[in-house]
């Protein structure tokens, strides 16, 4: 075990994947000398060459296309989007093919590639380098989407994603780079892929959270355990494919549960994790599942992201509204929209 | 790199005259061999009754929609004669006629547009993508595919099928610089048929012509009479060799033009003159063909009428095959969704079949 | 009250919006002489001129960008995408300008425009045209989305979209175009911009539905009365802004709710609308709320899509596991994934 | 439409060389009176003034971020220049230079980078769009909005900044091409700096200029030496008269370079050699203006250090009025996604009233 950033461990997953297999290329904008504007691909045209690691003209339509006819050519293309708003040119590309290829050629085709996308804020990004953008992707059927809160997972599901037969979105939560953690590379400690985690235990509620929420449901259950309050945290890890049955058997067991999503909640993968845990747990549950989201606003300035971005608090009161007492507590929705 | 070399011909290159005449011969490019024409001709024949009657068929309810490339035949057939066994094609919808003539099942290049699947053929065997609606998308996978060639030293080259109307999606601005700039051994075949559905080519474009976007990206470019089978043929032939033999990509724009309208549901009589229809059936390019290898006496009767009887044999053969309904078990549409359907996917199957038992 | 299809309904509306309006502009492809693939803009370029409807190059993006240029020029850009499946190369137009340029100028400039996008199934239309692709408009924050289930909403929605100062989502049910309804131009029937209505009272189970679903509610709702079971149906019209208080009183009456949506599930609207109420009637819910939609996989070929589309049969299946009788009825989720 | 007059000189426009004596001038193109150039001449020394006023504040940790112009300040200034007020600006986010030029509030400007918020000026009173990230995209919005004034009757144009990265975009293409066929009265302006970020033009494109892409749109073009502000502000005079009088769109290319690294954020030794740079010091424009304006005996000391002057004064001015913490009222969340707030959002805002409350 190495103590690595996250960075540095997806760094290490690509240079280990570019070693294992000679059909992985790594290609995108700046990822070649520069070494990514995260670094992320720091050193990898050095080693490898410009064949295996290189700089794209600036278009990402162009880069998801691009991969699109490598893999079908037989490669395996990992591909940087600089930003997560900056991934919206190839939209179509992402939605109409890399998505479909498989079931429009029955299977003939198929589209083992990686698409990464630093993604979501906190790190006082200007606009359009903070967008939570992950439901647009698990919504289209045919892509997996991952997102690690870990170094360690960062690694091993790189590797994962890098392997997989099918086609990845890799969703890195960008102000998790410089978080160090112990990183099992060589000796593998993570979870499978498709698998969730649950991070620590607990009995009277259950928090589920993804990527960059899943520090924030750390430290409120940290918090919690001072108030004697004993908080279960899941780590979701794949979206797409999702672990259900991590989920419905902590939340069975808790019979409260809080989803945290930094993304603008309408619609969101907190949405989707909401309705599925009730339709699952109906009869277990003791409280309506509630959601802890950012707003449903544009990603704000720099000067604004902490009033927008979920924390601890923001969790903790929604636990509050868990009806732990006798009392049905839903002052907060008595606003005029319910 | 020198900017004239990267120009088109100011006139779209021509070897043979509406009237099916030669006429002087442009420099730089090679007339095709005789035996090369000739199958041309005979797939050609072959190509517009297979058109023909996959709009007949659209009548009969057997297919869903089908996009005609009556009068575009030269195009369609040389794009297909340009190419070797171990090149890759990266065709548009409106492309089925070039499909059938580089071999592929009939049945199975009209299982998209009869609904039965969205590709019915193998694209990794025949090297054919499928057949791509998403306009100027494909042009991108075919640069990536070209590329791909060229790291697996393999020699063959790519050719990329796109419309005039495709040529205004910013796809394939982005795919004529990624060549460029990759140096991939690809072809951009623009068919300039004038039309993107109603829209005519002087509210799609102010160029001089379409081949004037080659330099932009420093591609060599060349425009030429797409109702010439020979000035079509003689033109690709050249710029694939260009690409295969390491010169990077190439951007050749047919002039022809689309006689019928834009599928069988389009009512052309709503944007275009029947006149103007007219006019251009006198540029036909297979009669302008037959005229002209008659005209060079190598053409007899006796291979025309072999032609057409080829001909209705394949149309023969497609009209039965059409006839019998495709099947498809419900359950497939799980399992081309991932390389292994995830849990929530075996549930809703489990859903489906489910339902399909109650009924 | 007149009986017009959809298609000329909303044609109706483009007019009468032209007539009154001299900023309103209509664009897009094929949208001229043509007027349409749907012949929804039928007649305009030839009433109003080339300048008032016209169609434009080939290119989506084009098409939103411009819009938002005229927009900001003081005009009132109506486009259209000519299907679902198109209207993705403009995603990065539509995310990053149409929903956001209004909250960056902090207000000085707005963008008053409607992108018409005709959606989803039902018509036997080959791959990428048959796409329910409204989730991610609106789960992206400045996007009003609206979508008519008849003639007299696709009417009145369509002047109050074109009237709203902020960017409305326009999907039009594709395979709703022919269908004829009495419709109030010129004297208003239909309800206001943002609220629901209730096509259906019932008292047992509420349906919720929105556009192409809402048919196959009604559906329902009349095989279900036969079986003596009275069931209320929600058109949502608006899904940006959402009534929430039409549907919570709705489910708070009957206990029971079931949520219908053509497109794919995960993370779908129908997961939004299953969260929200649960959120907000936990305590009046006898049952899970359940879903009833689209599987997730890319829509499929025209003989396939019956087996795909959701109809009244998947939706009275779901209704009787509403929990009518006394046992929780859980067998649909016994699978390995829950 | 006749090629050649759509094509660029095929070197660069040029008035004044490198070291400041004036070369043969280029035909087609008058020399700017020498009033203009002479305010051009004190822009440019407020404007670099200015860029390193905003580079120190990003040490101070007054900015989050910014991406400097030095080197490009020929092209911000003619830019604004070749423009009247009614025209329009649809700036970059490197083009703060031209905005404070054109005499916007420089707070106002740097509102974006101090992450205040997104666009700290008012378009429509300053007829300056938002500067733009998502790259190329603000090109079609440009496109739209000469089509609105020409509707409009307005005699005003819009120009369109854009850098050489930003070319390869899909919206770039799109936009020209809507350009030209709507016959728009924009000039899209290509700041070629030799970098996108790390990558440099040799990567991005392998044209012989970027600014052969207007032929294949129709579109009249020009390219120019972006460091010599003679030649820029000739080249785009013209090309703004061209549009205001009915010629259509015109596309110009600067060949300038990025002196700064991308931001000061970014680390541009990684990915350039210190003399590169270097030899772009001997190009630098307001020198080379400076040395030209001597030359001609229109610039004396004292004109030249008032210009310094007041360049002290401005970044005094910027410095203090940076110095102020930002404030915004964080309920502004929720205030301008809808002219109207939903019902949704006021409920948030409600949550985020109690949370406020709370702590
Ligand atoms: C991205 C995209 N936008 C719109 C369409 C709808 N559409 C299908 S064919 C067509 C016209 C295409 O014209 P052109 O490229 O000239 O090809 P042709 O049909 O003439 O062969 C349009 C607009 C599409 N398929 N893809
Ligand atoms: C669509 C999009 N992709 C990527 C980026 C990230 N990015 C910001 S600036 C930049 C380089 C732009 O280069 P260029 O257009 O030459 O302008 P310059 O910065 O040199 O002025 C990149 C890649 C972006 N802003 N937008
Ligand atoms: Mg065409
Ligand atoms: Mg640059």
């Amino acid at each position: 075990m190495t103590a690595l950033s996250m960075a540095q461990a997806l760094n290490a997953a690509l240079r280990d994947a570019l070693r294992e297999d000679e059909r992985v290329l790594v290609f995108g904008e700046d990822v070649g000398p520069l070494g990514g504007v995260f670094r992320v691909t720091d050193g990898l045209t050095k080693e490898f060459g410009e064949e295996r690691c290189f700089d794209t003209p600036l278009a990402e339509a162009g880069i998801v296309g691009l991969a699109v006819g490598l893999a079908m050519g037989g490669f395996r293309p990992v591909i940087e989007m600089q930003f997560d708003a900056f991934a919206y040119p190839a939209f179509e590309q992402i939605a109409s093919h890399v998505a479909k290829l498989r079931n429009r050629t029955r299977g003939r085709l198929s589209l083992p590639m990686v698409i990464r996308i630093p993604y979501a804020g906190g790190i006082g990004g200007v606009e359009h380098h903070c967008d939570s953008s992950e439901a647009y992707y698990v919504h289209t059927p045919g892509l997996k989407v991952v997102t690690p809160a870990t170094a360690d997972d960062a690694y091993w599901l790189l590797r994962d994603a890098i392997a997989d037969p099918d086609p990845v979105i890799f969703m890195e939560p960008k102000r998790l780079y410089w978080s160090k953690g112990e990183t099992s590379v060589g000796d593998r400690r993570a979870a499978g892929f498709g698998r969730a985690a649950v991070l620590r235990e607990g009995r009277d509620a259950t928090l589920v959270a993804y990527g960059p929420s899943v520090s924030v449901a750390l430290q409120a259950a940290d918090t919690a355990a001072q108030d004697g309050l004993a908080l279960e945290v899941v780590d979701l890890r794949t979206i797409v494919p999702f672990d259900d049955s991590t989920v419905v058997s902590s939340v069975r067991k808790t019979g409260r549960c809080v989803v945290i999503q930094e993304a603008q909640g309408f619609a969101g993968v907190g949405a989707e994790i909401a309705a599925r845990v009730q339709e699952r747990c109906f009869h277990s549950l003791a409280a309506p599942v509630l959601r802890v989201t950012g707003f449903d606003i544009p990603y704000p300035p720099p000067i604004l992201e902490h009033s927008h971005l979920p924390d601890a608090d923001r969790v903790l009161d929604a636990v509050d509204r868990l009806q732990f007492g006798d009392e049905p507590d839903l002052a907060h929705l008595s606003g005029e929209a319910s | 790199m020198s900017v004239d070399v990267l120009l088109p011909s100011p006139v779209p290159v021509r070897f043979v005259a509406e009237d099916g005449t030669a006429v002087q011969p442009p420099t730089g490019y090679q007339v095709p061999e005789e035996e090369r024409l000739l199958e041309a001709y005979r797939r050609m024949v072959v190509g517009r009754r297979f058109d023909r009657q996959a709009t007949a068929l659209t009548k009969q309810g057997r297919l869903a929609v089908y996009p005609s490339s009556r009068g575009q035949e030269a195009c369609q057939i040389a794009g297909v004669l340009a190419l070797r066994e171990d090149d890759w094609l990266f065709p548009t919808y409106r492309d089925s006629v070039a499909l059938v003539s580089r071999g592929l099942d009939p049945v199975e290049v009209l299982t998209l547009l009869r609904g039965g699947w969205h590709c019915g053929y193998d694209p990794a065997a025949t090297r054919v993508a499928p057949q791509c609606t998403p306009l100027a998308t494909q042009t991108i996978h075919a640069v990536g595919m070209a590329d791909a060639l060229r790291r697996k030293n393999e020699s063959g080259v790519v050719m990329a099928f796109i419309g005039d109307g495709g040529t205004s999606e910013g796809d394939f601005h982005e795919a004529l610089n990624y060549a460029a700039v990759l140096h991939a051994p690809v072809v951009f075949f623009v068919q300039n048929n004038k039309y993107a559905i109603s829209v005519p080519l002087a509210k799609q474009s102010a160029a001089p012509a379409l081949a004037y976007k080659g330099i932009g990206y420093g591609i060599r470019s060349e425009q030429v009479d797409g109702n010439d089978l020979v000035a079509v043929l003689s033109v690709l032939t050249a710029a694939v060799e260009h690409a295969r033999t390491g010169g990077g990509p190439f951007l050749v724009e047919a002039h022809t033009y689309r006689m019928d309208p834009h599928t069988n549901a389009d009512d052309a009589g709503r944007y275009r003159d029947k006149r103007e229809v007219e006019q251009w059936e006198a540029a036909d390019p297979l009669a302008r063909l037959e005229t002209y290898l008659h005209g060079r006496g190598v053409l007899d009767t006796a291979a025309v009428e072999s032609a057409h009887e080829a001909a209705e044999e394949f149309a023969a053969r497609v009209r039965t095959e059409m006839n019998a309904d495709p099947k498809v078990d419900p359950f497939e549409l799980f399992e081309h969704v991932f390389a292994e359907a995830t849990p929530q996917l075996r549930e809703q199957r489990a859903l489906l079949a489910s339902e399909l038992e109650d009924r």
